[in-house]
């Protein structure tokens, strides 16, 4: 047992809330306020996982974000989570974890026996080998796959929800640490709208680990604690914690996500409320004040569990009142690490540091050290870390003063557990998300936000690589007063006084020299869950692999799910150092969202399960549901696709739906058609040039059957158009066209022709619409309506009527897309239901029947109406659809897609055009999809000439009937030809495509 | 128009929420309170500013002024009529109201000879009323728009999810939202979710006559069931 | 996320209000018949695609329904302004001058 | 090969600490002139070199890549691999491409990891369905493998989909193409570079291509940052950019670059066997060998160089696929990222000759570029190596936006009626 509890004043756990859970199945005790990752060290449990690629136990290493190995699941079932960050998971009481990697088990692994044999394993040995026999792959594949991978995807569909926020805002800071606190003081001070959001669950950032400081003469957290009671109090300010804003884009728009609920155990979540909630905050201003990470030295292995971040060591020791072992080594290369073997010190713990530098620290802190009682070892490195699944040891190494070289060797120190310190990383990820370059800084060494940020985007404390306090706060005021200026608002309040304390400078060392040629020694690892070692960097280099981009891509540098916050820039030190380049020069990799991963549901929030997509309905869906109808998804819509009776299949039904409208009279909700008002002295010159035929010569109270065209010359949609007035037209659409083509009125109206006095609204919701369909339609009709003759002679096929149908005013045009007499009835769709019903009663004594869209398609392919989207494909023109008398090639102006027509292969022979089939065996119905061959013994790849695009069984012919797309097909009638799917061909007759009353005395009846 | 005799076989387009069963009146607690103005009438108006007499006609009629900026709201006892597009208004009445007024509009077009027009869209249209002191943060969690900014007196037209809607801010206690009869649905899902977390009811709404939309729904409540 | 100002609404909005139209200000051909397949296919297909400043039309769907021009750079997404079809193409023709 | 990757060389390098590897490619000075100079150092543009050097004899070649090698949509794409085309045209050009796959790994000495583990297209409407049996037909004629799977068949296949009445656009059936798969894309461009390095092939990066030298309608070289470079035949290939050139050369082309963009959850064990996808709903996803899901979202409808998308599509796909698979709503976004794809009408590509002699263009490839990456370098070689295009390639030149003879690959319609 290495880690325990240990009491610090101003600790961040509550000791009056003990809680207990379960880890790997074992029960363990904890406080209200630890994190997974504090609890399990508290109880001595440091091996957590097993690495990516060799296998080598590990531990935790980080406190935070950067925790690159402890990636655990969470909870069982339904609730279950993959890959968390055990140092970022709040405990709760019964809180259920385990390990995501080791097998058998985490204990005894067997990619760990396999990882001995890490030395012939260099960066991209993937690509080297796996090839020979080419059969194997998959069999090697089998066991990479299972070999790689953390935790384990949920099975069970996600019980909890989220949501979305959209926030427009004066000023977003990112960062609740001493910089954004203030920032957001001195902007919620200026009566500015202001966010501040913060990752973790209290504010106050590293001044949650830090003790000695004071600000303004309050210790650290009293003047936090200031802070959010001012904030608290003004009504522009908004502070959320448990907050992580992890994408930044174009115009400052901010993605955060909250974790409304993840914090508390499963039985005391709130249902009515989600369990994360994604922000997405416009902000005219953002500051960022995320602060810097601190990143570990590279030495030999320096992923035994047990080696860790100082900065995680303090944190813990402070925050969560957990000592990480009994006898420490603390190796740095810096100031800041002292605070931590002080403060470990000082609680009892025993301590060694060891400084690369030949001065070590400041003087005052080289005093409070050995005060203390630690000792202090200057100009020491450690070689290498001794223990396998926990540290027992490590074998230091003399340093040179200049060069990173051994001069001589160094104490074999026993202890149980190493931090190291190489020093900070500015956390700039969201600052380069949207094109942001970070600088070098060789003073701080590292990459950070320059002081003058971007536009619209401040970069305040250690983000800028201000490590001091009392540099951080200065700079934020200073920076802020000045952003206050720029928007007019002064402000007010002194920057908060911190005393300067001196600081020696750190050494520019990343990689620990053991004194061996790099590759030789004990593994050193830069990033550790992808197990890229700092030889792997070398090896890649030697390669050729150059660019920082290749060697990240070649080793996996950075790609895990810490996104190299702890690895990045001691990969790019070492890279820089095998290129003999200066690391300003080998620059960064490129940061992408997200800053920390967030869940697929918090990025989709309401726009799952019931609001997934909208489902539309017409206005008479409860009389389809009445009538116990199966839907068809049309676009958005759901539409009656057919009404079956007891006992009935979709055929049985078909076929009885098709009789009784052929014999007698059936009806069908027609409402999903696009409805578009034109109307304006020159709709009549519009339409000419929108439709591929004439419409100069339309009578008030007659329709029109349309086709549009693309300026490519092809079909993209059609329908039914009634001239109300001679000014005034009502356009019908398709169903899924409705939308493009109000749209793609617009346009060309608005951009080619605005000249022309016409204007387009939609009235698609508005009308319900029905369709009486067959030879007892008028006797219905006729039954509803008073003041319109029906006779055949003063209502004739493609007439329009507008008249009281039913009580209701109604438009009523005599078309038909079965090729029977028929008449589609538009009213206010408030009464599309009472329209619908009143029809049924009217209906009654004909046996009306009501119908769906599989009886749409059966009826208007006995007539060889074709169906955009079904018979046509976007490559079809009005010619390929045998349709040349709907294009007016004789119009005065040139319509859109005429040019288009006469190019030479649309022009020319050769193309494809629709055609009717008759399967030689009648009661065969070809599949829909099926190719179509000339020869029964083409070869593969086969000549083909063409698919079916409709085929039913037509019970009014009772028999199988098909239309398809047929080379040539204008000149093949009464070929026979092969109608192949899957393997098996079928002989069929070509045919012309309309197969019941080809002189149209039905619907003229 | 069908005269009153038919209303009672009218359906709005939330019929099938039977919110009027679900409608308790309205406390001031923290909730969020909705209910649908159902059978309003509603007519799309367009029109050539430019064009003499236009605007003229359109408030003579209406006694509504023709609002010129966009998104701006006209609104008395009678009705709102509100700017949706440079040659394009929408009108907001009672539903024999609105007929009367369509009827009188486009025949003095014609008269007139303005390049005008109005389109019957109430049966295409519906409308909501959002209240409660969230009331906004609940458009605010479906809509990217800044519902905050909106002035008194003004409209916008915009997306929740992915339906277009108008959101109308007439008073500080909530907003009208405008949505087409086959995203109903889909809109009172959305605001249904949206506003869980503080509390989602159906309220009661009372026909109030210095009100331009609640006046309206003084004429009797039709049934919903059809025979 | 682009935000773009409707000249009609005189409003920025979020992208998400508007739909893409293309590259303003294509000539459609006076008389079609009269150019040949090549000019044709032109005026069809090809495009400017510019990496830099692009002239092109949004249409406010879910506001106003106008199409209008917009100035705005494919990199850096910046956009230098946004017209009414008519007061953007005499931009537009004094830019191509 | 000097430096031939074995099982043994892994030891015989181990053993040696590893510091006697090879570079995997030369990078050596640009010379003053090539025979055939590559405009593009990404997955298309070194297949082209190698297969020049390979099959053509053409070795004094120039990669000249702006930046580093595969840097560009070899770098950002979802890896998705499958020939199931629905013309003839481009069933035939991304077949032959399929078939240099299977033998890549070998053929480079250079695993890329091509894993034939299917690719499914699922539908979830009657049209979808019919397309799908349109396409499979098709493709069988054409010699493309292709199985149309019902709903019970994709769930024993992909355990974790819902196939459900519950969702609002219900599976019906799939078209899967077990052929199809998904490979190691970075591997690709080092795989070739490495090839085509190795037969002689100068393989220059961070060298921006800055103009055309043309004298005469024929093309004699290039301007460079690193100095003109001189060559009678220059074949591009830079995807997105491929305008840019174009303009270079005073040609426009029918071309727009848009982005795309993609992301990848954290790693996780394996749990779904092959590739997913769903024009209908909008999202697509497989998983890598390293145990991320990776998803393919949408294109931003407008122009954009930029390489970053709008967030809203990444939240669109992210809705899409949940509804697709619900238990991923807990699953977590751990990196995204943008593509630019250039667009071409018809969804097809552009390999092509053009109106200046010895000037090429190979573009147009939209979201679908990386599979075709050996077949599009080894056509377009063949069409540079001839100046004539390869069988395979000849309907695809740039006449056909003017004959109107198009290959129109972007699927039907949504169905209208």
């Amino acid at each position: 047992m290495s880690g325990y509890r240990i009491h610090r004043p101003g600790e961040r756990i509550n000791r009056q809330k003990p809680l207990s859970f379960i880890f790997d199945n074992v029960q363990y005790k904890a406080f209200s306020g630890d994190t997974l990752a504090s609890a399990l060290l508290a109880n001595g449990v440091r091996l957590i996982g097993r690495s990516f690629k060799y296998g080598r136990p590990r531990g935790i290493v980080g406190f935070g974000a950067e925790e690159p190995n402890a990636l655990i699941q969470l909870e069982t079932g339904a609730h279950t989570v993959p890959d968390l960050k055990a140092t970022q998971v709040e405990l709760y009481q019964g809180l259920l974890a385990g390990s995501t990697t080791g097998y058998p088990s985490l204990d005894f692994d067997l990619k760990g026996l396999l990882g001995k044999f890490g030395r012939f394993m260099p960066p991209g040995f993937y690509y080297k080998t796996f090839m020979e026999p080419v059969k194997a792959w998959p069999f090697y594949e089998k066991f990479i796959r299972k070999a790689a991978g953390y935790g384990r995807a949920p099975v069970e569909a996600d019980p909890e929800s989220y949501d979305h926020l959209h926030h427009h805002i004066d000023v977003l800071v990112v960062g609740g640490g001493a910089a954004g606190l203030w920032a957001a003081t001195l902007a919620g001070r200026a009566g500015l709208k202001t966010l501040l959001v913060d990752e973790q669950a209290e504010m106050g950032g590293w001044l949650l680990t830090e003790r000695r400081s004071r600000i303004d003469g309050l210790s650290g957290m009293d003047w936090v604690g200031q802070r959010l009671a001012e904030l608290a109090s003004l009504p522009n300010v908004t502070v959320l914690p448990r907050t992580t804003a992890f994408a930044l884009h174009d115009l400052n728009l901010v993605q955060a996500v909250e974790l409304l609920q993840d914090h508390l155990p499963l039985t005391e979540r709130n249902a009515a409320l989600p369990r994360q909630r994604l922000h997405k905050i416009r902000a005219h201003q953002v500051i960022l004040a995320s602060g810097a990470i601190e990143r570990p030295l590279v030495f030999g292995y320096n992923d035994v569990p047990g080696v860790m971040t100082a900065a995680a060591g303090h944190s813990y020791l402070n925050r969560y009142g957990v000592a990480v072992g009994r006898e420490v080594l603390v190796q740095t290369q810096n100031d800041a690490a002292y605070e931590a073997a002080l403060d470990l010190a000082l609680s009892g713990v025993k301590v060694t540091l060891a400084d690369a530098r030949q001065g070590g620290a400041a003087a005052w802190r080289q005093q409070a050290l050995k005060n203390a009682g630690a000792e202090l070892l200057l100009g020491h490195g450690i070689a290498k870390v001794l223990g396998d699944k926990s540290v027992t040891g490590a074998q230091l190494v003399k340093l040179d003063g200049r060069n990173n070289q051994v001069i001589g060797s160094g104490p074999r120190l026993s202890v149980d557990t190493v931090l190291s310190s190489g020093g900070l990383t500015s956390t700039v990820h969201l600052f380069c998300h949207n094109g942001g370059r970070p600088v070098w800084n060789q003073q701080q060494l590292s990459f950070v936000c320059p002081d003058e940020g971007r536009e619209n985007i401040a970069c305040v404390g250690a983000i800028t690589g201000r490590w001091e306090l009392s540099d951080a706060l200065s700079q934020t005021h200073a920076a802020v007063a000045a952003l206050l200026l720029g928007h007019g608002r002064g402000s007010s309040g002194k920057a908060p006084a911190v005393a300067h304390e001196e600081v020696a400078a750190p050494r520019a060392i990343f990689r620990l020299p053991d004194g061996k040629p790099e590759g030789h020694g004990a593994k050193a690892f830069v990033d550790y869950q992808n197990d890229v070692a700092a030889a792997d960097i070398h090896t890649a280099i030697r390669e050729n692999y150059r660019s920082i981009e290749h060697v990240k891509r070649y080793t996996a540098l950075g790609f895990g799910t810490d996104q190299g916050k702890l690895s990045n820039i001691n990969g790019f030190a070492i890279a820089a150092e095998a290129l003999g380049k200066p690391i300003a020069e080998v620059g960064t990799t490129t940061y992408r969202p997200s800053y920390t991963p967030v869940t697929f549901g918090a990025l989709a929030g309401p726009h799952v399960g019931e609001t997934f997509d909208p489902r539309r309905y017409t206005a008479i869906h409860a009389s389809h549901d009445a009538r116990k109808a199966e839907y068809e998804v049309v676009g958005q819509w759901l539409r009656p696709w057919y009404f079956p009776k007891a006992g009935e299949d979709l055929h049985a039904a078909v076929n009885r739906e098709c009789l009784a409208t052929r014999n007698s009279v059936g009806v069908m909700d027609a409402s999903t058609l696009g409805k578009i008002d034109v109307k304006g002295p020159d709709a009549r010159e519009f339409l000419n040039r929108i439709y591929s035929n004439a419409w100069s010569k339309l009578d008030p109270g007659k329709c029109r059957y349309g086709l549009m065209l693309d300026e490519n010359g092809m079909v993209m949609d059609d329908g039914v158009t009634a001239c109300l007035a001679d000014d005034h037209f009502h356009m019908t659409t398709t169903t899924g066209g409705a939308a493009r083509v109000y749209s793609w009125l617009e346009r060309w109206h608005q951009t080619e022709w605005p000249e022309l006095k016409v204007r387009f609204t939609t009235t698609t919701d508005h009308w319900a619409t029905v369709a009486v369909v067959g030879p007892n339609s008028r006797k219905v009709l006729q039954k509803l309506c008073t003041d319109i003759d029906f006779d055949k002679e003063a209502f004739k096929f493609m007439d329009g009527r507008t008249g009281t149908v039913a009580g209701l005013p109604a438009r009523v045009f005599r078309i038909s897309f079965s090729g029977e007499l028929a008449y589609e009835i538009n009213v206010d769709a408030n009464y599309g239901r009472y329209m619908w019903e009143e029809v049924m009663k009217a209906g009654a004594e004909f046996d009306i029947t009501p119908y769906g869209t599989e009886t749409m398609h059966v009826l208007r392919a006995e007539k060889g109406f074709i169906i955009v989207g079904q018979d046509t494909d976007g490559s079809m023109s009005p010619n390929d659809l045998a349709m040349s008398w709907a294009v007016g090639m004789k119009k005065p102006f040139s319509f859109l897609g005429k040019r288009s027509l006469l190019r030479s292969h649309t022009a020319g022979d050769g193309r494809k055009q629709l055609v009717g089939l008759l399967p030689l065996d009648p009661k065969v119905v070809l599949a829909e999809g099926a190719q179509i061959l000339s020869n029964t013994d083409d070869t593969v790849p086969a000549a083909m000439q063409g698919h079916v695009t409709s085929s039913y069984h037509s019970a009014f012919l009772g028999r199988s009937i098909a239309m398809a797309v047929l080379k040539d097909g204008s000149k093949r009638e009464g070929d026979t030809v092969f109608v192949w799917a899957h393997g098996k061909s079928v002989p069929a007759q070509v045919v012309s495509s309309v197969f019941v009353d080809k002189e149209g005395v039905r619907q003229h009846a | 128009m069908p005269k009153q005799g038919f209303q009672p076989f009218m359906e709005s387009p939330l019929h099938h929420f039977k919110l009027d069963a679900e409608a308790q009146p309205r406390r001031t607690d923290g909730r969020i309170w909705c209910n649908e103005l159902p059978h309003l009438g509603y007519a799309v108006l367009r029109g050539d500013t430019a064009e003499a007499g236009f605007a003229q006609l359109v408030e003579q009629v209406t006694g509504l002024a023709l609002p010129l900026k966009a998104g701006a709201v006209s609104q008395g006892p009678q009705g709102v009529l509100m700017w949706t597009s440079p040659d394009e208004w929408l009108l907001v009445s009672h539903r024999q109201r609105l007929a009367d007024w369509t009827a009188q509009l486009d025949a003095g077009f014609a008269e007139h000879k303005l390049f005008a027009q109005t389109v019957d869209s109430s049966g295409g249209l519906t409308l909501a009323w959002l209240g409660g002191t969230e009331h906004l943060t609940v458009l605010r969690h479906l809509g990217v728009y800044d519902f905050e900014s909106i002035p008194l007196g003004h409209m916008v037209s915009t997306v929740l999810g992915k339906a277009t809607v108008q959101v109308i801010r007439l008073d500080t206690d909530g907003v009208f939202v405008v949505f087409r009869r086959s995203f109903a649905d889909y809109v009172w899902r959305l605001l249904r979710r949206a506003a869980q977390p503080y509390g989602f009811a159906v309220c009661q709404l009372e026909a109030r006559s210095d009100h331009p939309l609640f006046a309206q729904l003084a004429a009797p409540r039709p049934s919903l069931i059809l025979a | 996320m682009l935000v773009i100002t409707c000249p009609y609404c005189q409003e920025a909005r979020e992208e998400e209000e508007f739909s893409y139209a293309g590259e303003a200000y294509i000539a459609r051909p006076a008389v079609p018949e009269e150019v040949d397949d090549a000019t044709w296919g032109d005026y069809v297909f090809h495009r400017k695609n510019p990496r830099g400043w692009h002239w092109e039309q949004w249409q406010h769907v879910a506001g106003c329904r106008k199409v209008f021009a917009v100035k705005r750079h494919t990199v850096s997404y910046e956009i230098a302004g946004s017209w009414t079809l008519a007061d953007g193409k005499a931009l537009y023709l004094e830019e191509q001058a | 090969m000097a430096n031939r990757y074995s099982l043994w060389s892994l030891i015989k390098n181990g053993l040696k600490h590893h510091e006697s590897w090879q570079p995997a490619w030369k990078s050596p000075q640009p010379k003053k002139n090539y025979d055939v100079i590559i405009v593009g150092g990404g997955g298309h543009g070194l297949a082209t070199a190698y297969y020049l050097a390979k099959e053509h004899g053409i070795k004094n070649v120039a990669v000249l890549e702006k930046g580093y090698l595969g840097g560009g949509n070899t770098a950002r794409n979802t890896t998705i691999i499958r020939s199931n085309y629905l013309w003839d045209e481009a069933a035939h050009l991304y077949e032959h491409g399929l078939k240099l796959w299977e033998g890549l790994s070998q053929d480079l000495n250079f695993n890329v990891m091509f894993s034939q583990r299917g690719v499914m297209n699922v539908g979830h409407t009657l049209q979808d369905m019919r397309d799908i049996e349109r396409r499979a037909n098709a493709n069988l004629l054409n010699g493309v493998d292709a199985v149309v799977m019902t709903p019970q068949e994709i769930k024993d296949m992909v355990p974790l989909i819902d196939i459900s009445h519950r969702t609002r656009y219900p599976i019906m059936g799939a078209s899967f193409q077990p052929r199809g798969g998904v490979a190691r894309h970075d591997a690709v461009a080092w795989g070739f570079a490495r090839g085509a390095s190795e037969l002689g092939v100068d393989i220059i990066e961070q060298c921006e291509v800055t103009g055309l030298i043309i004298e005469g309608g024929r093309i004699k070289g290039v301007n460079t940052s690193r100095g003109d470079i001189m060559a009678d035949r220059v074949g591009c290939v830079a995807a997105g950019n491929s305008s840019v050139l174009a303009k270079m050369a005073g040609l426009r082309l029918p071309l727009e670059s848009h982005p795309l963009q993609a992301f990848v959850s954290e790693s996780m064990k394996p749990c779904i066997d092959t590739v997913v996808m769903s024009n209908a709903v909008h999202g697509y996803v497989s998983q890598s060998d390293k145990g991320e899901l990776v998803i393919g979202a949408g294109i931003d409808s407008y122009l954009g160089y930029g390489q970053r998308g709008s967030p809203h599509v990444i939240e669109h796909t992210a809705a899409a696929i949940i509804e697709m698979f619900p238990s991923f709503s807990r699953v977590r976004m751990n990196r995204q990222w943008g593509g630019i794809v250039d667009v071409s009408p018809d969804a097809c590509p552009i390999i092509s000759k053009t109106r200046i002699k010895g000037l090429y263009f190979n573009c147009g490839w939209g979201t679908g570029g990386f599979k075709a990456t050996p077949g599009s370098g080894n056509v377009f070689a063949h069409t540079i190596a001839h100046d004539d295009p390869h069988p395979l390639n000849r309907a695809f030149s740039l006449d056909r936006f003017a004959t109107g003879h198009l290959i129109d690959e972007h699927g039907a319609a949504a169905v209208a009626h």
